[in-house]
C-alpha cells in the first residue's frame, strides 16, 4: 500500500496510546494538506489537558474537535468526552449524545465507521495500544471501502487487546512498531492531498 | 488510487446514503415526523442499529415497516432521536443552576420553565428536585415537551434503570444535593420509580422544535443535547424560538457542546452567563 | 355515513397512497428516473401490477428492490413507463401523414423527424416503412428518443411479437399500405424481425423529455400517447419544447386523446392540421 | 344500504347492457350533484355515436370523458375506445394507454378501482349485463372501500355472466332488476351531495 493521497489520518487508541500517539504527531511533516483525527477513551474533564499535551508534540495545532465545525487540513483534531464524534459527508465534524457503544463515548469504531463513509480510499487509519475491542469494527470499514489501515504491532503495545482484536476480525494492511508508525505518518502528510 | 476491497461495501453505501433520504421521506409523509434536518452521520448510524434491532440487512428495508407498520413508528422515531440521559447528567451544571440560576429565578413571582425535548424525563425530575430543595416548587411550572410521544409517555411514568443508580447518585450529590437521592423515588426490583409529588407542578406536552412555535412566557429554557442533533438553519430558527419564548432576563440551557455561535442571528439578543456550562440570559433591554 | 366494509381496505389505500409517493422519489434519488409529474392514477396501478409480477405483497415493498437491486431498476422503468404501441397503430393517422404530411415534408431538401418516447420502436418501423414507399428515405433522419434505455435497445432490436401480426396487417392496409408488409421483416418463429435496412436513417438516442432540452431542428415531431401519462405543468414544459424544436412549418403529431388545448401556452404558436388526428403545424410568421 | 350522500356513480357493462343503461339514464334526477362515470366495453369509433344515443335518453348531458377533464357533477362522462380511463385523487380524468386487461379496453375494472380509490364510501357502482369478467374485481374494491354496490340480477341480463362473476367474487349490496335499478339511480342521483 503507497502512502500517498490521503486526504485524512484517523488514529484511535486506549491505554498505553499515548505514547505512542505523542510520536506519531511528532512525525507529522507540517503544513500537510492530511487532516488528522484522533480518538481516545478520553473522560470528558480531561480534553483541555490532552490537547495541551499533544501540542507539545506536534507541529500542527492540536484542538477539541467541534460540533459543525470543518475537518480542516493541517490540524489534529481531538474527540472530546461524553459525545461520540462523527464525520459527515461535507467533511464537518457531528456529535452524538447516545449511550455508550461498547463501554466507549467517545467510541472508535463511531469515529471511524463515519469516517470511511466519507473519505472511503483516501482515508487512512491507524489504531493504537489499547485495553479493549473498542476500533476493530471501524478499522474493518475503512478496510472495506479501500482506505489504509494499519495497527500497532501487538507485541510493542503496552495493551495488545486493541490492536489483536482488530487482526481477529480481518487482516489490515500492516502492523507496525512505534518507529514504523512514525515512518509511515511522515509519509502519508508528506504525499496528502 | 487504491481500489476499495469490496466494492460491493462501496456500492451498499451508495445506496444507503440514498436508502436514508427516501427513509426520512417517508417518515415524513407518513407520520409527519420531520428528520430531514437532521445531521446526516449520527442518523444514519442510528437508523443502522435499527435495521439489527428489527432483524432486516438493509437500511432501505425498514421503509416498507415505516410505511405499513404503526405500531413500530414510535420505535424508530424513539431510537432516531437518541432520548439518552441520566438524572443530573453533567451535574457541574446543575450546580451553576442551583448556586446562581434558582436565586435569580426566585426574584419572578412565577416562575415558567421550558424543558425543550424533554425525552424521557430526567432532566425534569432533576430539575423538580432542584426546585423543592430551593423552596420554589410552588411558585414554578414545568412545561416538558417532546416531539416523541412514545417519549413523553415514559418521561410521565418516570421510571428508570436501576442499574445507573451510582452515577445518578454521584450526579446529584456533585449537583450540590443535600438530601438522599432515595428520597425522590421507590425502588422495585431492578427499576427505580422517581416520586409523583415530583410531578405536581409538571406539564407534559407534545411540541415538535421542527414546526412548531412559540411555547411560553418562560424564565429558564432548558434544551440540552438537541440542538447537535440539528443542521445549522434549524439550529437557528430553533434558537431563534428561544429568544422569542423568553421574558426579558429569561435564561437559556444549552448542552455542553452547543455553543450559542458568534455567528446566531440571535447572538446578540443573549448575554453569557457561563460559557462552559453553556447558560445565556435573554438581555432585558430586549432587541 | 356508511363505514368501510373493510377498514384495513381503507389504510392499505391510504398507506399505498404515501408508498408510490417514497417509491417515485426513491426512483429518482437513486437513479435519476423522475416520474414525480405523472399522473398517479395509472402510475399506481402499474406499481401495483410490479408488486405481482415481483412478488411482493404491497407496493411500498417495492422500494427496497429500487434502493438496492440496479438490474432490476430497467425492468421497473420499462413497466410505469407503459411502452405499449403497435405497428401503425391508429392506422386513420398514419394514412394522414402519407396523404398530407409526407408530401409537404417533401418540399425540404432535408427532412429530420423526430420521435420523442419510441418506446419499444413500433412507429419508428412504421414511419420508416412509410418513408421508404414515398421514396424520401435517404432525405430523411429520424432521431427516436426516449429516457427507458432498456426500450431504446429494444426498439433497435425491431423485434416484435408475431401473434399480433393479423393487427399490423390490418393496420398497415388502413394506413394505405400498397405493399405485402411481409416484406419488411423476417419471420421466426412465433417473432418477427424487422428488416434491418429500415434503420439505415434512424439514430437512437436517450433524451427524458422531463430534464432534458431542445433536442434538434426538426421538421416532423412525432410524440403519442406520452403527454396522457404527464401533469398539466410538464404536459405545457414539453408542448413548449415541440415548439421550441420545430422548423417553421415544421409538423406536431400528437396522440388521439391529446389536444394541443387552447390554454397551452404555445397554442397560438400552432395552426390545426387535423383535429380528429392530433396533427398540428407551427406556424409560418413565427411566434 | 341507503342511497343518500352519494358523490359519483360508476356503471360499467358490455354486451346486452346498452338498453338497461339506457333506463338507468332515464332514471337520473336533474340537476343532481352526482357525477355519473360509464364504461362499456367500446370500439373507439363508436364513442360519439355512443355519446349520442345515450344523450337521448339522458336529462343530463352526456360527453365522452377527456384526459385532465374534471368528473362534474349533473354530467354523464362516458369512456372512449383504445383507452383506460381512471379517476385521480384530484377527481380528473386520467387516460392509460397501456395494454388490455382481460382482452377490454376500456377495462372496467380499471375505472372502478381508481374510483373507489378515490371517492371509498361515496361512490355506487353498477355492473350491468356482459359476457365476460370484467368489472367484478372492480366492484368488490367498491364494496371494501365502503361504496354501495349493485349488480343487475343475472336472469334479467342478456349476458349474466358479468354481474355472475361479481357474485362468485363477493356479496353485492343488492342484485336488481332493470326496474329497480332505475329506482336505486333515481334515489342516489336524488341524494346525492
Amino acid at each position: 500500500m503507497s502512502e500517498s493521497g490521503y486526504a485524512a489520518l484517523a488514529i484511535g487508541g486506549s491505554a498505553g496510546s499515548l505514547e505512542v500517539l505523542c510520536g506519531i504527531l511528532e512525525g507529522l511533516v507540517s503544513p500537510t494538506r492530511l487532516a488528522v483525527v484522533v480518538c481516545l477513551h478520553t473522560a470528558s474533564r480531561e480534553i483541555g489537558e490532552l490537547c495541551t499535551v499533544l501540542s507539545r508534540h506536534s507541529a500542527l495545532p492540536v484542538i477539541e474537535a467541534q460540533e459543525s465545525a470543518a475537518v480542516a487540513p493541517n490540524q489534529v483534531h481531538v474527540a472530546g468526552g461524553g459525545y461520540h464524534l462523527l464525520v459527515e459527508r461535507a467533511a464537518t465534524f457531528a456529535l452524538c449524545a447516545g449511550p455508550r457503544i461498547q463501554y466507549a463515548r467517545p467510541s472508535i469504531d463511531v469515529l471511524f465507521e463515519s469516517m470511511a463513509d466519507t473519505y472511503r480510499r483516501r482515508l487512512a487509519g491507524m489504531l493504537l495500544s489499547g485495553a479493549n475491542g473498542d476500533g476493530a469494527a471501524g478499522l474493518r470499514a475503512i478496510h472495506r471501502l479501500g482506505g489504509l489501515t494499519i495497527v500497532q504491532s501487538p507485541e510493542t503495545a503496552s495493551a495488545p487487546e486493541m490492536p489483536q482484536a482488530a487482526l481477529k476480525l480481518f487482516a489490515p494492511d500492516r502492523q507496525n512498531t512505534p518507529d514504523q508508525l512514525i515512518d509511515a505518518v511522515r509519509g502519508i502528510s508528506r504525499l496528502a492531498r | 488510487m487504491i481500489k476499495p476491497r469490496d466494492p460491493d461495501a462501496e456500492a451498499a453505501l451508495e445506496a444507503d446514503d440514498i436508502a436514508l433520504e427516501v427513509f426520512i421521506h417517508a417518515l415524513k409523509l407518513r407520520h409527519g415526523y420531520d428528520f430531514s434536518e437532521y445531521s446526516r452521520a449520527s442518523l444514519k448510524r442510528r437508523a443502522l442499529e435499527l435495521t439489527r434491532k428489527f432483524g432486516v440487512e438493509r437500511l432501505g428495508d425498514l421503509i416498507p415497516s415505516t410505511l405499513y407498520e404503526p405500531a413500530l413508528v414510535r420505535e424508530i422515531v424513539s431510537h432516531l432521536s437518541v432520548p439518552v440521559s441520566s438524572l443530573f447528567r453533567d451535574p457541574e451544571v446543575f450546580l451553576r443552576l442551583r448556586e446562581e440560576v434558582l436565586p435569580m429565578l426566585a426574584s419572578w413571582p412565577r416562575i415558567n420553565i421550558w424543558l425543550a425535548g424533554c425525552a424521557y424525563g430526567e432532566e425534569v425530575y432533576s430539575l423538580a428536585i432542584m426546585l423543592a430543595e430551593a423552596g420554589l416548587t410552588q411558585r414554578s411550572q414545568i412545561y416538558a415537551t417532546d416531539f416523541n410521544d412514545y417519549a413523553l409517555e415514559r418521561a410521565a411514568e418516570g421510571i428508570f434503570n436501576r442499574q445507573n443508580l451510582p452515577e445518578y447518585r454521584r450526579n446529584y450529590m456533585e449537583s450540590g444535593g443535600q438530601a438522599r437521592l432515595s428520597d425522590y423515588y421507590h425502588a422495585r426490583y431492578e427499576l427505580m420509580r422517581m416520586r409523583r409529588e415530583l410531578l405536581e407542578r409538571v406539564v407534559f406536552a407534545h411540541h415538535n422544535l421542527v414546526t412548531d412555535g412559540v411555547f411560553a412566557e418562560a424564565h429558564l429554557i432548558m434544551c440540552r443535547n438537541v440542538l447537535i442533533y440539528f443542521t445549522q438553519p434549524l439550529k437557528d430558527r430553533v434558537l431563534e424560538l428561544f429568544a422569542d419564548s423568553l421574558v426579558r432576563g429569561g435564561f437559556l440551557v444549552l448542552g455542553n457542546k452547543e455553543a450559542l455561535s458568534a455567528t446566531s442571528p440571535v447572538a446578540d439578543r443573549f448575554e453569557l452567563v457561563s460559557a462552559t456550562d453553556r447558560i445565556y440570559r435573554l438581555k432585558r433591554d430586549g432587541v
